[in-house]
């Protein structure tokens, strides 16, 4: 199914194509186990929504109003933790799927004069883009919004100057800071809390507000930083 | 009522077709693309059930498919590196290499050929 | 009704868009396809109350993957045949 | 007696702050360190887990103190403490042999960041009592195992790591829809709970269908398995033998712990012996391309194959055998002590076959004749390795492999005690085959000057290939709380349970 990847005209193609019979044959299979998974699931009932009414007779304790950002960073955090640590470690195998040591380093990403009316543009635009991530991640605890958008919305302004063609230059240690920045912050609110709650990731009872803002302040940048160092390494490539 | 089912029937549907085309597609950018379309997939059937009842959505499949849609985000930037990456090696190394020394080497005389983009894409430049 | 409308509108022109960007020869137009499934997603998930999966989506599905796999289309430590400036 | 219940989330927080200092402190001496503190950590953490396992069984470490159908619990059976210790004691030592494997390699600072959040992937997964936690804990391994075999960057590892990618992503999607499903139909995650929920209903079996077919993809069982030769045999020495000594075996314990613990009354008896014929499959399959393919790593690849194979035998003989299926009983015990004597004779073949391509920079079997006088050391440690995965007496192999034989012979089920013991024939002809080679009169041609002197990593080979024969040994310590069935305390709602002070361990 995989075996055969291969580089022609700068496409990675697969040349293992099957002939037309298998494929069809296998695309009926699909399309018939897909019918007989419709069919069971529209006759058996769904489920009594037991983990939402736990949710939200638990939702006041939580010092969080949204309740998705109630399950995402106090019932559930640990996911999140996990999450975000796998976020963390993606951009450094990034990092080393990109660094040869036998290669000579690759070409930074190409910066040229931007279009005036596009750099007037941004001077407004990219104040407002990082005014609504912060925003989003304000509201976050209140309504919809939460880490994950904001650092979203703020790498994308990043990226959005990058492809103008605009260079950000910035210190290399914010770097290496930042990327591990929500990850340790996460782990060490995990464990400072465990000292006083007796099990890890209880927030006290006053502070859950608090520490929720603190740890999403710190997975946003690292989200921020981690979206933008793709792109970034993407384009040098 | 009948949303739901739709909305689900959509996701198994999204789920089956990526699937096909993981397996199936010639190029190996179209997987990446497969692979994200099944998560979707996945996630409009999860989310489907979660507002069923009355109005008061169900808040832990969206904690849930937040995680999920990161790490997308994660495994498909990874595949792109990979893919660049051995794009870039290869044409340094200016051989068409058909790998994986057990398969056989039947190679197929009509291979699509993605024109040029390079002309029509200035996005970049 | 016109909810019932709307739902069938959108699954059928998700499947519709999903099944194009997978069969396009072409990779760009896949690629463009597939942010506008991005955005058609983002938009049942605003019809399903998914206001934080909405946003997400919208940021993160259609936005950023687009933007990656757009750049990752031609690559650029390889020498252009046009020079650079 | 400590409670060392408290010590569970040590098991997954000491590798990832590991991994956060190894990131921040790249210079090699502090690397170091740090390696050594949280290997000695985990070490005691897991021996204590080990011994005080008779009451943490019973109990769940509630996350953030919320019960766990809403929040997250981390506990461990009699099988996950016995995988939590072999995964301990198997990560020192391959950390070990990383420093000298990697010693003069420009890209090892990102190499440690990476392999420890491999190791907590590891053991998140085996310490998880939630179906989507398993998840997370499945890409965690799955990315970062990705990235670990692309390390040396040449054009082949890459592929290899692409098809890997992809093999990963998917079977985590397959696996993520069960999960999904299971939820639409039950309404909880967690693994305590479902068991109790699940009734007569068809879609516990599609889920069930579902969650197999993506695990089985990412254990590599025979019809889907094209991929782990490639990945195995292209990754680092350190990093191929993680892979097949624990990786593959964490979806594995997966696919036991959904047939057997959480869904098993409505799990089809079809599918148990669906399952065991796929593990026959692989195990004849495996065993013949390992003896016809000529590089050795890929050799010893599909060998891991062909012994996962012997693992799925535990399903029909589980069935088979005692009609309430679950995880503890003797047919579970072999299974568990194949896993153990496997992944010391895997890594111990592995670290010799990294140490042989770091002396002739290449593993081509048929250039390789001569083995014996340049690297005996190696040739040693696998033979030694071989002897336990044949199942020679002396080995945990033979123990392991003896116990499935009296499960099979005592069901009856005479088709599985010939492909068993065919199995092992063919081991022995791939094994004997690469002997035969070493033993032989090198070849004129290859006649490129190797350094002869036996690296600390062919002697850490042999130690693990020793470890593998004294598995063989004193068993009965080992199996003893694996046979008896654990005493089932019904499982209170675990928010009552007393919050057990994390100081309080301490004074």
């Amino acid at each position: 199914m995989f075996k055969d990847i291969s580089v022609n005209n700068q496409q990675v193609v697969h040349r293992d194509t099957q002939s037309v019979v298998i494929r069809l044959s296998i695309a009926v299979l699909m399309a018939a186990l897909c019918a007989i998974t419709i069919y069971v699931l529209a006759l058996s009932e769904p489920a009594q929504p037991i983990l939402r009414n736990l949710a939200l007779a638990q939702l006041d304790n939580t010092g969080v109003d949204n309740p998705v950002t109630a399950v995402l960073l106090n019932f559930r955090s640990y996911d999140t933790l996990l999450e975000i640590a796998l976020l963390y470690v993606v951009v450094l195998s990034l990092y080393s799927c990109l660094f040869n040591p036998n290669e000579s380093n690759l070409p930074p990403l190409p910066t040229f004069e931007s279009h005036v009316i596009v750099r007037h543009f941004l001077r407004a635009f990219i104040p407002l883009i990082i005014l609504i991530g912060g925003y989003l991640l304000w509201t976050g605890a209140y309504e919809p919004g939460g880490a994950f958008q904001a650092g979203a919305i703020i790498a994308s302004g990043f990226i959005v100057v990058r492809v103008v063609g605009e260079p950000i230059i910035y210190p290399p240690w914010i770097d290496t800071l930042c990327i591990a920045l929500g990850t340790a912050t996460f782990v060490a609110v995990a464990i400072a809390v465990a000292f006083f709650e007796g099990t890890i990731l209880t927030y006290p009872a006053g502070s859950a507000a608090g520490l929720i803002l603190l740890i999403e302040i710190a997975a946003t940048l690292s989200i921020t930083l981690s979206l933008y160092i793709f792109y970034r390494m993407l384009g040098r490539l | 009522m009948n949303d739901i089912l739709m909305y689900s029937a959509t996701g198994f549907v999204l789920f089956f077709l990526g699937l096909y085309f993981v397996a199936f597609a010639p190029l190996v950018i179209t997987r990446i693309l497969a692979i994200n379309i099944m998560g979707v997939g996945i996630f409009m059937f999860l989310v489907a059930h979660a507002n069923s009842h009355n109005g008061v959505t169900d808040p832990v499949p969206h904690a849930l498919i937040l995680t999920g849609i990161v790490v997308a985000v994660a495994g498909t930037a990874l595949a792109l590196v990979l893919v660049k990456k051995i794009q870039v090696l290869s044409h340094n190394q200016n051989v068409t290499i058909n790998s994986s020394s057990d398969t056989d080497q039947h190679t197929i005389q009509h291979t699509e050929q993605s024109p040029n983009q390079r002309t029509k894409d200035n996005l970049h430049d | 009704m016109i909810n019932t409308l709307i739902d069938i509108c959108l699954c059928a022109g998700i499947i519709m868009i999903a099944t194009m960007s997978l069969t396009s020869q072409y990779l760009f137009k896949a690629i463009v396809l597939f942010m506008c499934f991005g955005i058609l997603v983002t938009l049942a998930w605003v019809r399903l109350n998914a206001w934080d999966i909405a946003i997400a989506e919208a940021a993160i599905g259609a936005g950023i993957t687009g933007v990656l796999l757009l750049v990752s289309l031609k690559p650029n430590s390889v020498p252009k045949k046009q020079t650079e400036l | 007696m400590i409670n060392a219940l408290s010590f569970l989330p040590f098991l997954i927080f000491v590798p990832i702050i590991a991994s956060l200092l190894c990131f921040w402190f790249k210079h090699n001496r502090s690397v170091i360190l740090i390696s050594v503190v949280c290997h000695s950590l985990l070490l005691v953490v897991s021996v204590c887990i080990f011994i005080d396992q008779a009451n943490i069984t019973q109990q769940v470490y509630v996350l953030a103190s919320w019960a766990p159908p809403l929040g997250i619990g981390l506990s461990v059976n009699s099988a996950t403490v016995v995988l939590v210790l072999l995964t301990s004691v198997l990560t020192f030592f391959y950390s070990v042999y990383s420093f000298i494997y990697f010693k003069d390699n420009p890209k090892q600072p990102l190499f440690w960041p990476i392999w420890w959040f491999l190791i907590a992937g590891i053991f998140a997964l085996f310490a998880s009592n939630d179906a989507f936690n398993v998840y997370v804990a499945l890409e965690m391994i799955g990315l970062s195992a990705v990235a670990l075999v692309a390390f040396d960057g040449s054009i082949n590892a890459l592929k290899a790591a692409l098809r890997y990618l992809f093999v990963g992503l998917v079977g985590s999607l397959f696996y993520l829809m069960g999960v999904a499903i299971l939820y639409r139909t039950y309404g909880t995650l967690d693994f305590n709970q479902l068991p109790t929920l699940v009734d007569a209903n068809p879609a516990a079996t599609l889920a069930l269908l579902f969650i197999t077919s993506g695990l089985i993809l990412k254990t590599a069982i025979a019809p889907l398995h094209f991929w782990l030769p490639d990945a195995h045999g292209s990754a680092p020495a350190p990093v191929s033998a993680m892979l097949s000594a624990l990786v593959v075996k964490c979806s594995f314990y997966l696919i036991a712990v959904y047939w057997l613990q959480v869904l098993p009354e409505h799990a089809p008896k079809a599918g148990y012996y669906f399952l065991g014929l796929l593990g026959a499959v692989s195990i004849l399959w495996g065993s013949w391309r390992a003896f016809k393919v000529e590089r050795l790593k890929h050799l010893i690849a599909y060998s891991t194959v062909a012994q996962l194979g012997y693992l799925f035998l535990l399903f029909p003989l589980a069935v088979q055998h005692t009609e309430t299926t679950a995880l503890y009983g003797s047919t579970f015990t072999a299974s568990m002590y194949l896993i153990l004597a496997h992944a010391f004779a895997k890594s111990a073949l592995f670290l010799a076959a990294g140490d042989i391509i770091h002396q002739y920079g290449h593993d081509n079997l048929s250039k390789l004749s001569g083995l014996v006088k340049t690297s005996a050391v190696s040739t040693f440690t696998f033979a030694i390795a071989g002897a336990s995965l044949i199942g020679l007496p002396p080995s945990g192999g033979f123990i392991a492999k003896w116990l499935l034989l009296s499960e099979a012979i005592e069901t009856q089920m005479w088709l599985l005690v010939c492909v068993i013991l065919l199995g092992g024939l063919m081991a022995s002809a791939y094994i004997f085959k690469v002997l035969n080679i070493a033993f032989s009169t090198p070849s004129q041609h290859a006649n490129h000057q190797v350094t002869h002197k036996q690296s600390a990593m062919a002697w850490m080979a042999l130690v693990l290939a020793c470890c593998a024969i004294a598995l063989g040994f004193n068993a009965q310590s080992i199996m003893a709380p694996l046979m008896a069935p654990p005493v089932v305390v019904d499982l209170p709602s675990v928010h009552s349970m007393p919050s057990v002070h994390f100081m309080g361990v301490f004074v």
